[in-house]
């Protein structure tokens, strides 16, 4: 393993999620992420907070390699994702669940099946599928609903289904972009109690949210991002920003 | 890759056509088209390069013998010519016989003038052997050979005859050569086209998959599954169709022109004949259209 | 017009929105709404509330004769919604303004023309089109992104080009579902803010959410749903259900 | 309707194909397709029909005369004759002319043959008329209305040649059919899947449209704007291509078969009178398609 100067080091020292003067400009011109510095180490609770289109999605994207960075580098698990070769983003994915703002759920295929998919791509055995889909479906309250479409499932149903498919082979690293956004408070606490937990075996989260009632609870590290720039970085924080 | 893996590639491949019925049906629907336009023509070609066999089996050169010349010696003119590998029959014909038929063929049995030559043949001296060849184009070869026979007078060759019909023949693979280059064109154009619809259809699934972390192989299998099933079926029902269809239409042709001059030459392919090269040949193209149809769209989707 | 008893009325007497006895069942069997009554009257403003899947959208897709009740009438503007004949719907949605829970924008189209649109259905005139859709977008403070498709936004930023599409026309009647689930609080605000003074002008507001700050903060009607059934209805409320 | 709304309609009927990229060169793809196949078709059957008519022409009637009849009598049957609407041309053959014909004919200038008749024309008294006609069909009526006229010996009619070219006649005519009906009932098939394809990627738009409040009319109108303009080029490219094809293969088969007997059938249309009768058709073709495939997807659409 190589840390951001190259030289050999342990795992456990490292940052898992690195970011090294990153910005992205897409190809409207838009520069949605600009000259963006930051560690995150593993086993981490981080919030990431911003006013609408301040960049937290497009960081969530650089992550998991869905787009590239227009310049700097990006360091997942010690490895620097412009360097990965094609025939590597897959295990890169793997290593990373992910609720996508807009859920991201595959249309034909129903609730189980949409989580199962997550488990068939690593190659789960099918008996491991039988026991631990509907587990997890059961932990984001949808066990009644194993067998419909994503279409006719209510906008919270949804995004619960893309958390557990998120969750369901155990990542290193949870990205969720705003996991609550559909969700009542009292399924919001819900799931952030079960991500806490998540995060307590080991897995680092990173969430992306406007819910402040939660961040200012939860007192845990909060980033927050204002027009592509990281304008705070507070260990035990707040949603202090309000433009 | 694990049993279970491709199990669920086999699996997904059935379940997507059931999920995706209408993009389904339509890639069947295309690729029924296409093979069943293929068997059309298959038909139509074979049948022509099959009656076209027969037609010049038909044409023939006659050989006349010098005036005078005894049966024996008649005999080994003939003999010497079987020798020949190209002739597919020979017949002799008497003199007596010639005139007969002239007369038949020339006046349609008209009394008036045949009478004018009563008792009189003006073809004496006209016994000739008539041969048939198995392949007109060699008639020449056959020709000079025969015409240095002792006691030959003149090798009549229906020259204008052979080599319009041995033309025509090479202007009938021309025509099927284009056909069936301009058919499997516009089919490799349509199956494209399809596909490319598909790839409206299908590229946020794929590229949800993608981010999920599926391999390349992992999301392909189930539509490579997909496309040669649905290749498979729609090679099937143009067959089905095709098969009662040309029955009924050879039926049909052979009762209409039973009484007529045409069929003589309306001999037809036995179904079990067509069918034995038409069946494979369908189930391939609609298994390789279906085959690589799907691999190329996948790949096009796994580019993004 | 006819009121509920089918007596001729004027206008402004008559509840602009009514409920009679309504349930829904979906083809999967769920029940999504049972025995639901309910009047919202001409230039009211209304939360509806309640925890994920307990019938808010569903009762959305019922005002939009999107979808059908299985029992019971709804009356919208006086008239009978599974009256309607085919010819009409067009007519009666053109004076509802909805902003749906996932957007639904056309997504081969930039944002001006998602916002024209709407504009271009009521057969408005082009020059005034030209200058009612970059107001509208201005307000929303999406004034930089008319030019770019649906799919270059940030969520935030879709929801919004979402509001200005169900605001351009001046509806009668605005419904929101969950407008705010993409934005900070900030923009949360500012938006709640714009919808007032809609409210303000005459139009009838009926807005779909879970934030409670925002609901607790605005003392208005609020409608509490449960598991279809519609379990408060505070004239002044705030947001009370807690499962 | 506003006339904002008509250029509104039409303008996003042009813009819709530049959206839909792929589904628009799709629709253009199998339309050319489907035209493309029946322009060549519709080259084949004119041209084989022309052909035909031209062979036609070709096959005559033969009337011989009453024995030791005067030159004036046979030309008042002659005048009687043409008076006939049927007859095409018609030509005096004198006993020596038909001498000559017949040893042509028949003995390919076998000068020994010839010899042996010499001095001798044993077709005395077969002067006669030949009479071309301009239908085939017609044959029979003329036969007997010639039989009747007084000097009149004999009517030689080739009715086996006639038959035969009739009955092949009626046999082009319901191949033709069948393959036209074929062909429609397949771009009719692959225009429907394509329309079925398209209902797959516009479903969620055009929902939308409608929860806006937007009328049938008012979706409607782009996608027929769209409709149209796609069936209209669709229906360009494959006239053109076939312009450029046809003179190169009409020119290709002339000069292979310049010196060969085919080449006495192979008389062919003009690239103009084949293209005077193609390009509409083929335009109004393509454009129909266009139309009433655009409505019937709308249509399906719209019951959502
Ligand atoms: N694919 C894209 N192409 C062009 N511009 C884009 C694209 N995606 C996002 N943007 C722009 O980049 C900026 C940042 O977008 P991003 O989605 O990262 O915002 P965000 O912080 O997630 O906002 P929100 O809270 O509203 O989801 C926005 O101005 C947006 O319009
Ligand atoms: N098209 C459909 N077919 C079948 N069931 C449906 C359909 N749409 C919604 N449902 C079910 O009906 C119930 C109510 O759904 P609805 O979308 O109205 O909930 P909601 O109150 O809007 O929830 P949320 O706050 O999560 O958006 C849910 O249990 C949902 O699964
Ligand atoms: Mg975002
Ligand atoms: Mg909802």
């Amino acid at each position: 393993m190589m840390n951001l100067n190259g030289e050999h080091d342990r795992e456990t020292e490292l940052p898992i999620i690195a970011f090294d003067k990153v910005s992205k400009t897409y190809s409207t011109g838009t520069k949605a992420i600009t000259n963006l510095s930051l560690k995150i180490n593993k086993g981490e609770f981080v919030f990431i907070v911003g006013s609408s289109g301040s960049g937290k999605s497009t960081l969530i994207k650089l992550l998991l390699k869905e787009i590239e960075p227009s310049e700097g580098n990006i360091f997942v698990n010690g490895k620097e994702l412009t360097r990965l070769r094609r025939s590597q983003i897959p295990k890169h994915r793997r290593g990373i669940g992910v609720v996508f703002q807009d859920f991201r759920l595959l249309k034909d295929r129903n609730v189980f099946e949409n989580v199962a998919f997550a488990q068939r791509v690593i190659q789960e055995p099918i008996r491991s599928i039988k026991r631990k889909v509907p587990s997890i479906l059961a932990e984001v309250g949808l066990s009644e609903k194993m067998q419909v479409l994503p279409k006719q499932l209510s906008g919270g149903e949804q995004q619960r289904v893309a958390l557990a498919r998120a969750l369901v082979n155990n990542p290193v690293i949870l990205l969720a972009d705003e996991p609550t956004g559909n969700l009542d408070p009292k399924n919001s606490w819900e799931i952030m109690n079960l991500l806490e937990e998540v995060n307590k075996k080991g897995t680092t989260v990173v969430i992306v949210t406007h819910n402040r009632e939660i961040v200012d609870a939860m007192q845990k590290r909060v980033i927050t991002m204002n027009k592509g720039v990281l304008i705070s970085d507070e260990t035990k924080g707040g949603y202090s920003y309000e433009g | 890759m694990r049993a279970s893996s491709i199990g669920y590639s086999i699996k997904q491949g059935i379940k997507n056509i059931r999920r995706n019925k209408m993009f389904s049906l339509a890639s069947i629907g295309t690729i029924m088209a296409c093979l069943f336009l293929f068997g059309v023509f298959y038909f139509v070609l074979a049948n022509v390069q099959y009656m076209m066999k027969m037609a010049e089996t038909s044409v023939g050169i006659t050989v006349f013998f010098d005036e005078g010349i005894g049966e024996a010696k008649i005999k080994d003119i003939g003999t010497e010519i079987k020798t020949r590998k190209e002739i597919s029959s020979m017949n002799y014909i008497s003199a007596e016989e010639a005139w007969k038929k002239f007369q038949k063929e020339m006046y349609k049995d008209d009394k008036d003038l045949t009478e004018a030559f009563q008792g009189d043949n003006p073809l004496a001296d006209s016994a000739s052997y008539e041969i048939y060849l198995n392949d007109v184009s060699k008639q020449d070869n056959l020709v000079k050979f025969i015409e240095k026979i002792d006691g030959v007078r003149k090798v009549n060759s229906s020259e204008v005859t052979a080599k319009g019909l041995s033309s025509f023949n090479i202007l009938v693979g021309y025509v099927s050569a284009t056909i069936i280059i301009i058919l499997i064109s516009v089919a490799v154009f349509l199956i494209s086209t399809t596909i490319t619809m598909g790839i409206s259809v299908r590229k946020d699934e794929i590229a949800i998959m993608k981010l999920i972390g599926a391999t390349d192989f992992f999301i392909r299998a189930p539509f490579i599954v997909e496309g040669i099933l649905i290749g498979f079926l729609g090679s099937l029902f143009p067959l089905v169709v095709l098969y009662f269809i040309y029955n009924k239409i050879i039926a049909y042709i052979t009762v209409k022109y039973k009484f007529n001059v045409l069929s003589n030459f309306l001999t037809f392919l036995d179904v079990k004949d067509i069918f034995a090269t038409l069946i494979p040949i369908s189930i391939l193209m609609g298994i390789g259209i279906g085959f690589f149809g799907s691999i190329l769209t996948v790949r096009k989707h796994l580019r993004v």
